[in-house]
């Protein structure tokens, strides 16, 4: 009986998602089945999880200012779900998906944050993207004890037990790129330019301890722009009065969009001038256009022209899901993952309870990940690689770096 | 001296003239529209920033059209033109269906001009995506030009110049040149005597309002090519349009030009002194410290009580 | 002539809106229980004159001594305190509040914040507000709310309003605009009671009232004085006549 | 019953329509919500005091603020500074450069407390501050434009520049003031974990009374005779004037108290919430909450409370079913209640209320006894 049933769910596993069971062939060792895990077994703390399905919650800002970055991510989660449960769910449970609208508003994330956990009793959450946004659920997320998956690439400067960060934090993204434009383009002297709020600022400090106590070069300029500003004649003027080798962004947003333009429209194209930024993905490029951007770099740790087997399959799977015009950044990539590595942690744990499948995860490794093998750190960041991509006309990045799979560390001694 | 070059600090200071220059045309299209509005009607339109934001989408949406038909080129000057109708059209509805029915309480065409600049948000977000998007942009709008070598004089801020030029003098001719705008400044100023003169008030008001919106629309298409063009992108413009109305005497155009043009300097050579956030902070506050010295803004005439 | 004598010292006052001179090195003096009324053709400068003494327009050069204190320094509230009051040529009263309230509210006590947090309404107040409600042919209306008046009696309740504060100096801008003949003569009986103890200064273009209520009378064209005197005098006089009567 | 409690409650309507509101919040709501409802309750209750504060101003003063959320994020920040002084013990941020300091300064190199933190080690100034910085801040911004005469549309956009203007800065000066992120994980007030259950059941209680003790405030100041000029103001402020009123100095104070009632909301929320953000000091929150009074009905205290708690409870409501709709709702009902029901709520309950009331009910009763009567 369980056979039949067994080879039922494997073939409309398959006949459903070939590519996506090929992904689980990797990622879970053999179909399982909720009658193996009884509920009260796997279910110790109250958590919304039944015999047949799990709750989770996805919150991002599907409205206001930050609806234009967190897009990509929901939509990457709920692809990543849709995966799993073709795949029989988890321990032999489906995942019910609680979406809630964080609003581009710090509070408001707080406020979603307790209703998913305190309300709804997700087993986990995937969401958050600003670092603002994750503060101020963070202490949500520790007095309620949930699981929190925060898929952007950050400041650093935090470890919680009930967290885990699956994109870079900054030291990964920014030594290595660092390292390489100095050695690639022998800069000695770098303007550091950034949107005025803490990620850029922390990643600015970083970068300038590292260039001038390690790289032997000098920063000829730092500068921070208001969230929004779009202006910025002045700015560009002094850039072209200190005439820096490597040009370092971090401007987000709108600001972003308008910095790169203005930037172009004075002469100062990749012909004329080396940039290096660290808040450009393919998601953002929609809006500068590629134009704007021909011949820059980025340092991220995912571009979607990445060519593996993995990430090919993603692609796929993601347009096929989303339309052929949708495209893939880092961010997104890393929320495709949150879904994947909780499936692990809770299988390797045989419980959905919060504190069993935290101490599950660390140690595992991801072979099957888009942006190829991470490896969990029991400081709950992921051991990744760094690539430096070169933009194009047509808004993909070629990969002209790879760094080798680099430690996080997100207290990074002699950087504060 | 400071280590530059007389020549290349020659060349900034062109340069940050020209950047200054260009920053008082931004500043200038986008405040024309609201000095109709607020300055003429006395309606805080909240929504103003949205307006804009429907020229810019209107503009990506042509360029979608170009690059298919291969008019890349050209399609700009049309784009600058449907934006004006499209926002023109659609200030007049929002005239006739919200505004008209708010004239004697200003605060509260504030209240929901704000809704309303919602509403048009998730509009856009629910039809063109929440995602940024960029027009396609014909070459002879791209790069910069270079009078001598070290001097970069960038192409898209010529164009926003010259269209704030045009645009200023063409609602300057119109204002105080022709009929339409005696009918406009007459209702304005004695809406009784206007009507009993024969003037259609109701009709003055309502092309009045679209004018602003109509223009404000040619703001936005035109900012497509120094900005983002998003949802949300018309939040970031609101608040200093209505700066440089109010700073320059809501009721006069000689006045917002001033201002435009006193701010942008600011504005320009603050932020290449200090630090740009600060040099931001401290312009405004320069604007809200003179406002409350000078509250009648800087050029309202002195009249008899 | 001692100034101290006057009530109201105006001497060399002059205003101008951007060169337009519309009070023009103007002297007017203002005994105790004086009615005075002020005459001229529009745009005399009759209106802007008030305007200048309650200091609701700033004095170009020139003084305004009310029991010789210089008012021209003064804020209007300040000199409203003096003792001057003021009634506008339109009819200007809290259309939302009842003649009551209206008469209440303008009662010289609780005029500084706190003083109006903790006012009370006694029956000295409302002893007052009878009173004066008696006196300017209210007291019938006193719960009516203000906006439902006719124009006349709204012209009353103003004056009302500023009796409430007994002022030394009383100033009427056109109070009979608007007023049928039957109102016109109770104002003018009205008047004429109230300024038994105090000065009363009024703009007027109703010459029959004037005639009525008039002490002495004053003509003021291009904002100078063209003549000063008795309604007779005034009547008689070449130039009055010449620039306004004659019309 | 006596001048001043006739004062404090408003007459017999305005005592019955008080402990109405009192015993909903105080009684009902905690009975029948769960702790989690309960505290979004908390959240939408510490609005509410930014929305008497604009009845007091916008609907009696004539006077619309759009920097109301300034106040409550001054109130809010300076609760939370002592809050994080006092989270930032020694012990628990030993793994900082310098230990003892907020962790934002840590990670903007700051090696020493700065002097405008130093006050917030102590409740009590503290507590004085909360009041006392938001009151000086609407008192200088008072003083420069009540006394020049700014009024209607130029003061509501110079107070929204002003709220530009600090929100910059807080997000700018990030080493002292925790930046875009705000002033986050704060624990403990003098020793008490305010994140406890019982703590959040004890601040919902705090918080409702005071947000009553606040209406009650604004009552006494709306039936003295300041409330009869706010009026007159209104509606002829050259009158107010030439009869002897300081019509600066009135409008100034009103400013003052309502920026001080925000405040209150704000160090409460800072409070509940655990956390102070300067998304609370710009421009979007300060309009929305002039919408919760407007939905209220501007003059009506009590009826900016249920506005606030209903406009609130319909985001919560519509953004957990709808996420990406509901700002079509926001928006369409800023525009309804301008257009249609500019009385708000307090409008609708003037209109309709009395046909319900006990007595009217009893008199159509006895309409009908008496026709029938009349037929038999």
């Amino acid at each position: 009986m369980r056979n039949l049933n067994q080879y039922c769910k494997l073939t409309k596993g398959f006949a459903g998602l070939p590519i996506a069971c090929a992904i689980a062939g990797l990622m879970t060792m053999s179909q399982v089945f909720a009658g193996d895990f009884p509920t009260a077994a796997v279910n110790t703390t109250g958590l919304a999880v039944t015999d047949s399905t799990v709750k989770v919650g996805i919150l991002h800002s599907a409205t206001g200012t930050m609806a234009i970055s967190e897009t990509g991510s929901i939509q990457a989660e709920k692809l990543a779900i849709a995966q799993i449960n073709e795949l029989g769910g988890i321990l032999g449970r489906k995942i019910e998906v609680i979406q809630e609208d964080g609003a581009s508003d710090w509070p408001t994330f707080a406020e979603k944050s307790k209703k998913l956990l305190e309300n709804d009793k997700v087993a986990a959450v995937f969401g958050c993207w600003t670092s603002a946004s994750r503060k101020a659920a963070l202490p949500v997320f520790e007095k309620d004890n949930g699981l929190l998956f925060y898929p952007t690439f950050y400041e650093g400067l935090e470890q919680s037990k009930n967290v885990f960060y699956t994109g870079q934090e900054a030291t990964q993204q920014i030594l290595a790129g660092l390292d390489w434009i100095a050695k690639e383009k022998k800069a000695k002297t770098y303007y550091l330019i950034g949107s005025d709020y803490i990620w850029p600022r922390t990643s600015m400090k970083i970068a300038r301890k590292h260039i001038e106590q390690h790289l032997g070069g000098k920063v000829v300029g730092e500068e921070y722009i208001a969230l929004g500003d779009t202006q910025f004649g002045s700015v560009i003027n002094k850039i072209k009065l200190k005439k820096p080798d490597v040009i370092y962004a971090a401007v987000v947003g709108g600001s972003n969009v308008a910095w790169f333009k203005q930037l172009n429209a004075a002469g100062l194209n990749a012909k004329k001038q080396t940039m290096l930024t660290i808040s450009v993905t393919e998601d953002e490029v929609l809006g500068i256009g590629g134009e704007n951007l021909e011949g820059f770099y980025s340092a991220m740790k995912y571009f979607q022209s990445l060519k593996n087997v993995n990430n090919d399959k993603f692609v796929a799977e993601f347009k096929k899901a989303y339309g052929e015009a949708s495209v893939i950044g880092d961010v997104t990539q890393a929320a495709y993952l949150g879904p994947w590595l909780w499936k692990a942690a809770v299988e390797r744990a045989g419980s959905f309870d919060v504190d069993k499948a935290v101490v599950a995860l660390p140690g595992y490794e991801l072979t099957s990940a888009p942006e190829g093998y991470v490896k969990v750190d029991p400081n709950h960041h992921l051991l990744s690689k760094l690539r430096i991509g070169k933009w194009l006309k047509n808004g993909q990045a070629e990969v002209v770096y790879e760094s080798g799979l680099l430690q996080p560390d997100p207290f990074p001694k002699g950087y504060q | 001296m400071f280590g530059y070059t007389v020549e290349e600090v020659g060349n900034i200071m062109v340069m940050q003239g020209f950047s200054g220059l260009s920053l008082f045309s931004v500043l200038l299209l986008m405040a024309l529209g609201l000095a109709i509005i607020f300055g003429q009607m006395g309606v805080i339109n909240m929504a103003h920033g949205e307006f804009m934001t429907v020229g810019a989408y209107t503009t990506v949406f042509l360029s979608k059209l170009a690059v298919e038909y291969d008019i890349v080129k050209s399609y700009f000057v049309f784009a600058i033109i449907a934006a004006f109708i499209i926002a023109f059209v659609l200030g007049y509805l929002i005239e006739y269906m919200m505004i008209r029915h708010l004239y004697k309480r200003p605060l509260d065409t504030l209240l929901a001009t704000w809704g309303l600049s919602l509403v048009m948000q998730q509009v856009f977000r629910s039809t063109f995506g929440a995602k940024e998007v960029s027009a396609e942009l014909p070459e002879w709008l791209l790069g910069s030009f270079q009078p001598t070598e070290g001097i970069d004089i960038p192409i898209n801020g010529v164009f926003v110049m010259a269209l704030a030029l045009i645009v200023t003098v063409s609602v300057y001719l119109y204002m105080f040149r022709s009929r339409g705008g005696l009918r406009v400044r007459a209702t304005m100023q004695n809406r009784v005597m206007a009507g009993a003169v024969g003037i259609n008030t109701k009709q003055v008001d309502r092309v009045t309002f679209a004018l602003g919106c109509g223009i404000a629309g040619v703001a936005g298409a035109a900012f497509t090519t120094i900005a983002s063009t998003g949802p949300t992108t018309g939040s970031l413009y609101i608040v200093d349009s209505f700066m440089v109305v109010v700073f320059g005497g809501a009721a006069s155009l000689m006045g917002t030009i001033a201002s435009a043009f006193g701010i942008a300097q600011a504005q320009s050579i603050l932020q290449f002194f200090m630090t740009s956030s600060m040099g931001k902070v401290a312009t405004l506050m320069t604007i809200v410290i003179i406002l409350m010295m000078r509250p009648e803004g800087l050029f309202a005439a002195k009249v008899r009580k | 002539m001692n100034p101290t004598e006057f009530i109201l010292t105006i001497e060399d006052l002059t205003v101008s809106f951007d060169g337009f001179k519309a009070v023009d090195n103007l002297n007017l003096y203002i005994e105790n229980n004086e009615l005075r009324v002020v005459i001229g053709p529009n745009g005399a400068g009759k209106t802007t004159l008030l305007d200048l003494i309650c200091g609701k327009t700033k004095a170009t050069s020139g003084s305004i001594k009310f029991k010789n204190t210089e008012l021209t320094r003064l804020a209007e509230h300040q000199i409203v305190r003096t003792g001057v009051g003021r009634k506008f040529q339109t009819p200007s009263i809290y259309e939302n509040l009842t003649v009551y309230q209206n008469l209440e509210v303008s009662y010289p006590e609780g005029r500084s914040v706190l003083g109006s947090l903790f006012f009370n309404t006694t029956h000295a107040v409302q002893a007052r507000v009878h009173s004066i409600a008696e006196e300017i042919f209210l007291i019938e209306q006193l719960n009516l709310q203000a906006a439902l008046l006719s124009h006349g009696q709204k012209q009353w309740l103003e004056i009302g309003m500023l009796l409430m504060q007994d002022p030394e100096l009383l100033m009427l801008d056109e109070p009979v605009a608007g007023m049928s003949a039957k109102e016109r003569d109770l104002t003018a009986d009205l008047l004429n009671r109230i300024c038994k103890n105090r000065s009363v200064l009024v703009i007027e273009h109703d010459m029959e009232f004037v005639k009525k209520i008039a002490h002495k009378v004053t003509v003021l064209h291009q904002g100078k004085i063209l003549a000063e005197g008795s309604m007779e005098k005034i009547q008689s006089n070449e130039t009055v006549i010449d620039v306004y009567l004659g019309h | 019953m006596n001048a001043l409690s006739e004062k404090l409650l408003g007459g017999k309507q305005g005592a019955i329509h008080l402990a109405i509101l009192a015993v909903l919040l105080l009684v009902i709501l905690p009975l029948c919500l769960d702790l989690f409802r309960l505290g979004l309750v908390g959240k939408y209750v510490t609005y509410a005091f930014v929305a008497i504060s604009l009845v007091l101003l916008w609907g009696n003063g004539g006077v619309l603020s759009l920097g109301q959320g300034m106040f409550f994020g001054l109130g809010g920040y300076c609760m939370a500074m002592f809050l994080k002084l006092e989270a930032s013990d020694p012990i628990s941020t030993k793994i900082q450069t310098t230990p003892g300091i907020p962790d934002f300064m840590d990670w903007n190199q700051i090696v020493e407390l700065p002097w405008f933190w130093e006050p917030f080690k102590s409740l009590p100034l503290t507590l004085l501050l909360v009041l006392g910085v938001p009151v000086l801040l609407a008192f200088i911004i008072g003083m420069a434009m009540f006394t020049r005469r700014v009024g209607g549309v130029y003061f509501s956009i110079i107070t929204q520049a002003i709220a530009l203007i600090l929100s910059i800065l807080i997000v700018g000066q990030q080493g002292y003031t925790g930046g875009v992120n705000g002033i986050t994980d704060l624990k403990t007030l003098s020793g008490w974990d305010i994140r406890t259950d019982s703590a959040k059941y004890w601040l919902y209680f705090v918080n409702a009374s005071l947000l009553i003790l606040c209406i009650m405030l604004s009552r006494f100041i709306l039936t003295s005779k300041f409330g009869m000029l706010l009026l007159a103001m209104r509606d002829k402020e050259e009158r107010v004037r030439f009869s002897g009123y300081d019509v600066a100095s009135f409008k100034i104070f009103i400013f003052c108290v309502a920026a001080m009632i925000s405040a209150v909301g704000g160090a409460m929320f800072t409070l509940q919430i655990g956390f102070m953000s300067p998304s609370f000091v710009g421009i979007v929150p300060s309009i929305e909450m002039v919408i919760f009074a407007a939905v209220g009905g501007r003059i009506s205290l009590i009826g900016a409370v249920y506005g606030t708690l209903l406009v609130n409870f319909g985001k919560t409501m519509f953004s957990e079913t709808y996420p990406e709709l509901w700002l079509f709702l926001m928006g369409g009902l800023f525009i309804a209640v301008v257009m249609f029901f500019p009385e708000g709520l307090a409008g609708l309950y003037e209109k309709y209320a009395p046909y319900f009331s006990i007595t009217s009910l009893h008199t159509r009763w006895l309409k009908k006894v008496q026709k029938v009567s009349g037929e038999s």
